[in-house]
């Protein structure tokens, strides 16, 4: 009870293939969110990281999405906020003036899981263009609601492949905001909470392990690292577009043949997101 | 009966002025109003100010067809199937050599300005933007327009202390006002009552929000039928000005409980819109050439057509495999 | 289940300090949380903040009963039935000498109170109000409270100049921000997701503002049975927090598909209220002499009951007879 | 089609009773609706008006209540805006938000239909109390909606019993705002154009006639008398509280038969608003 129905097998994916760093990424972005939280997820992986949560560990965790899935419980993985799969066995048809505009902003988010192209040691993220925004050498889709989510939830979990690249001294542009962001007034980076504003990320997941970010400074640095996939803390650093702290961090608890089991076969088989 | 709302696509794009504030509706790759779309570029419209929140394959189209000379989004995409790349051509080419400005917002401040459109204030108070630069006024694409545009607020976000409570600083963000809202539906009545299903995204907003709206749909039933169950009722027929029936009209985006997204679609459009002639040869063989939406799914076919039928339980197509990479051939 | 909303009347009740912001669900004379509102009185809560909007019999029961200090609300009475005889009183001698405060305002304005409140939102701009004395500052009820009743807003609204089209001056208004919302249901899932019928008034509204939401319901069905139909339902079971079975518990107001108004209470209720001590005996006898609800209901009696019942298609009575002055005995 | 069920005839009140003045000012009121408009009425005399109305001669006419009831088919007379009766075979069910917040505030209402305790020269309305607001001799239940609609809706009827006391040279309390209204920021009376305000009364139905205002001086004026009642010009400026024109004022045309016979039988057999 409480679960959602498992999805019928699809794919020929349930083999004991080894993880791959998408997988691992995945399941430790799934294991950050708790039983009984209400968590506003993107669609991509963090949609497929809150799934899995829910089938693994978290039955009773509220996802919501920002075009109208509001606690449903889909046979089949939804691949965009609106698909029809996502409202499959909804309690109730809200709008983002609801999900959004109410739910969100009114403080009931418990946490809000977002991907993104770049993201800095601040935690801000940017999902918008690279290069100068007014003319972008590559110019993005545009972030959805991903600033909504960074500004007002509880507390925001970034998952994102690990490349030098996309972790960046300074992000080309802040789409989502982190703890060092931009002041309207003055055009420079302060403490969020100089501007009035709560939340912030809390957790940063990438292919090779998970960030976290120090309680004063608000820098990020390395808590766990995935030793099971041979990453070592030398290639974390050296993947990293800025100088990362790494003492103290510790090699993550690998996937549970469960957590694999459930991702290929009940979550994602038909491999939408994680392109197996 | 004279003061029927029902008339062909033809008649209905036809009240639609080059240069106006539009709205579409849906989300993204779901329940666009596709059929509307292909014959505002039929007719040549021009120089539209596009507001979708958020858009899809029809904002791509109309971009690259050169129908906008604005556009106020959060996204213009295709979701996993692929990139906008009619979009992304002009954004990065820029507004000094295209005449085309794009300005970017958020799902829940594009919602929040069809709120405050429909319930006719000039603004609506958020909580949303702060820290981003999204709201950095150096950055604001539309700075030269304001004030000379009438369509665009004078500027993009104004700040308020709150006088009654703790004293915080409030954003405020301008209207959206459509002059024209499209929407394709799954039925309507006859006198003009909507009921959408499986998600009616902010087209009750901005039907509420715009000055005409004019809708499409899978099919029209008896007015009377849909007072049956009233609270499955999503627009009253009051704000709706235009009908038209158009069976497949969201083609090739989903429409719950009718038919799935039409992967070969967009495989077809993807490959051809990578490079501007692609897509000038796509938009040529797909809409221009053609006369309406009969001969457009004349040419889709009706094999591909019956292959993409949703289950009107779960609402989708459970047999449809949605990855562009894997495609096989319609079945 | 340890984590069960279940509840009694009581326990529920119990939940309620003294001196809290509270919503009473429903419209004037229709779907109000009456059981739990005897429930309060017979707790003896003190020095509450009501909001209504509109108020019905539970208003001027609270209010006569000597639970409030303050109301904010476009209406407190009772339809054609008759005259808010205890809310009268109140006003009529004076805040100075009842220690109790009535502040109006409009149907519109509390709707947009309570959709700021549901936002998060500090205020709500409005283009009503104006040119009346509702926002004359000469004649605010709350003013000498304002600044230090912390339940108050520090004005009663703000004005500001639209700083993004025509610089039109717009007024602001508070949001409402209630401790505890109580909302009579028809029906409610075992988990929380509550289904209104025949009209939700500001219920969901109400719900999304609150910290706590206490809703009663005519019945409690299996939660995964209210998913067959979410287009009808009305408030998601995230924003509920106690849930309390209790069958007749608007009575005597109505409640579409259970059953209609009851005007043998409201004769019988007027008649005793239009003196103060008329009215303690009343609330003596049917309030505070009754351990429950139970005890209310077998009170009224079967007979009585059975008669209210509603038509289950029309969703009233359509053999009950509504006036007052031609009321026959129960039959 | 189009036209509201009829009722079921369940009163003896059919009989060829004479018009009374209640019924006589409601049948003028009817008549003052159009076919096609979005009429927003209040509980009471403003309904039974639009029911008639809806009934007799604009089928077509939409009728919106301000809790729930929106262009519904009712087969029995609500006695308030939320009763059941009102939303009988309706084809959409909103809230006060979308009613007075969008469709009334963004201008879609043609018609605003309200009755009050006092009305004054300008239209002003009084429903809140009589005497001072703070300290009143006699405070009424609260003026719902009734502010809003004088404010928001595309012009105002009014309809209300005409007495002395209740047709006063100014109103104790402005609740609905006339032609010549509070200014909040000087407390002053202005022209409701001063303030940006559209809309503003256009008749004032009463058990004598039917007034309408001067479109310079915005002053009250008797366009219409109930001679058929007996009625005459000097009883009406008798029975007015301020000196009222009654030049150019004409004899209304009487009721017809259909009129009366449906508003007995069809709109409101039992009674309830109209007393018989």
């Amino acid at each position: 009870m409480g679960l959602i129905n498992p999805a019928p097998v699809v794919g020929g994916n349930a083999e004991k293939a080894p993880c791959s760093s998408l997988e691992r990424m995945v399941v430790a972005a799934s294991r950050l969110l708790q039983n009984g939280q209400m968590v506003l997820v993107g669609t991509g992986l963090p949609l497929v990281g809150a799934t899995l949560a829910k089938h693994v560990h978290a039955p009773k965790m509220t996802v919501v999405m920002e075009a109208v899935a509001f606690d449903s419980k889909p046979f089949a993985l939804p691949f965009c906020v609106a698909d029809a799969r996502g409202v499959y066995r909804t309690p109730w048809m809200p709008t983002a003036v609801e999900v959004m505009g109410q739910f969100l902003q009114n403080r009931r988010i418990d946490v809000g899981f977002l991907g993104g192209a770049q993201v800095d040691k601040y935690g801000n993220l940017n999902s918008t263009c690279m290069g100068s925004y007014l003319h972008p050498e590559k110019r993005f889709e545009g972030s959805g609601g991903a600033c909504d989510i960074a500004v007002l939830s509880g507390k925001t979990i970034i998952i994102m492949v690990h490349e030098k690249r996309r972790f960046v001294e300074q992000v080309d542009y802040i789409t989502s905001p982190g703890w060092k962001c931009r002041d309207h007034r003055t055009g420079r980076l302060v403490d969020r909470r100089e501007l009035g504003m709560w939340g912030g990320p809390s957790a940063v997941v990438s292919t090779m392990g998970v960030m976290k970010f120090d309680p004063e400074s608000h820098e990020m640095y390395v808590d766990e690292y995935f030793a099971d996939l041979g990453v070592t803390l030398g290639a974390m650093k050296e993947n990293t577009g800025f100088d990362i702290r790494i003492d103290g961090a510790r090699p993550a608890p690998p996937p549970k043949a469960e957590e694999l089991e459930v991702l290929r076969t009940v979550v994602d088989p038909e491999g939408i997101f994680m392109k197996y | 009966m004279s003061d029927s709302k029902l008339m062909s696509a033809r008649e209905a794009v036809n009240l639609i002025e080059d240069g106006c504030r539009l709205f579409t509706g849906g989300w993204t790759v779901v329940r666009k109003p596709m059929g509307l779309v292909y014959e505002l570029i039929r007719q040549g419209k021009k120089n539209l100010s596009l507001i979708s929140n958020p858009g899809g394959p029809e904002i791509d189209l109309l971009v690259g067809a050169g129908c906008v000379s604005l556009t106020e989004s959060n996204y213009i995409g295709h979701e996993v199937f692929g990139h906008p790349y009619s979009f992304r051509r002009k954004v990065e080419e820029g507004p000094e050599r295209t005449g085309y400005h794009h300005d970017d917002w958020t799902v829940q401040t594009g919602a929040l300005r069809l709120l405050a459109g429909a319930m006719g204030l000039p603004f609506m108070p958020t909580l949303s933007l702060k820290g981003s630069d999204l709201i950095n006024p150096d950055l604001d694409p539309m700075r030269e327009l304001r004030g000379k545009d009438p369509r665009l607020p004078k500027q993009k976000v104004a700040f308020i202390k709150d006088p009654f409570w703790e004293g915080e600083e409030v954003t405020l963000v301008p209207a959206l006002r459509p002059d024209v809202c499209l929407i394709h539906a799954q039925e309507v009545g006859e006198q003009g009552t909507v009921r959408l299903k499986g998600g009616a995204f902010l087209d009750y907003y901005a039907a509420m929000a715009a000055k005409l709206t004019i809708v499409s749909a899978e099919r029209i039933v008896p007015e009377d039928s849909l007072r049956d169950l009233p609270q499955a009722n999503t627009i009253p027929a009051q704000v709706v000005h235009a009908i038209v029936e158009m069976p497949y009209g969201a083609h090739p985006t989903a429409v719950w409980g009718f038919y799935d997204n039409d992967p070969w679609w967009f495989k077809d459009y993807l490959t051809a819109s990578k490079e501007e002639e692609g897509f000038g040869a796509w938009l040529k063989e797909w809409v221009l050439d053609l006369q309406n939406h009969d001969e457009y799914l004349a040419k889709i076919g009706l094999k591909r057509l019956m292959s993409l039928r949703a289950d009107p339980v779960l609402g989708y197509n459970p047999k449809i495999r949605r990855r562009l990479d894997k495609l096989q051939e319609v079945n």
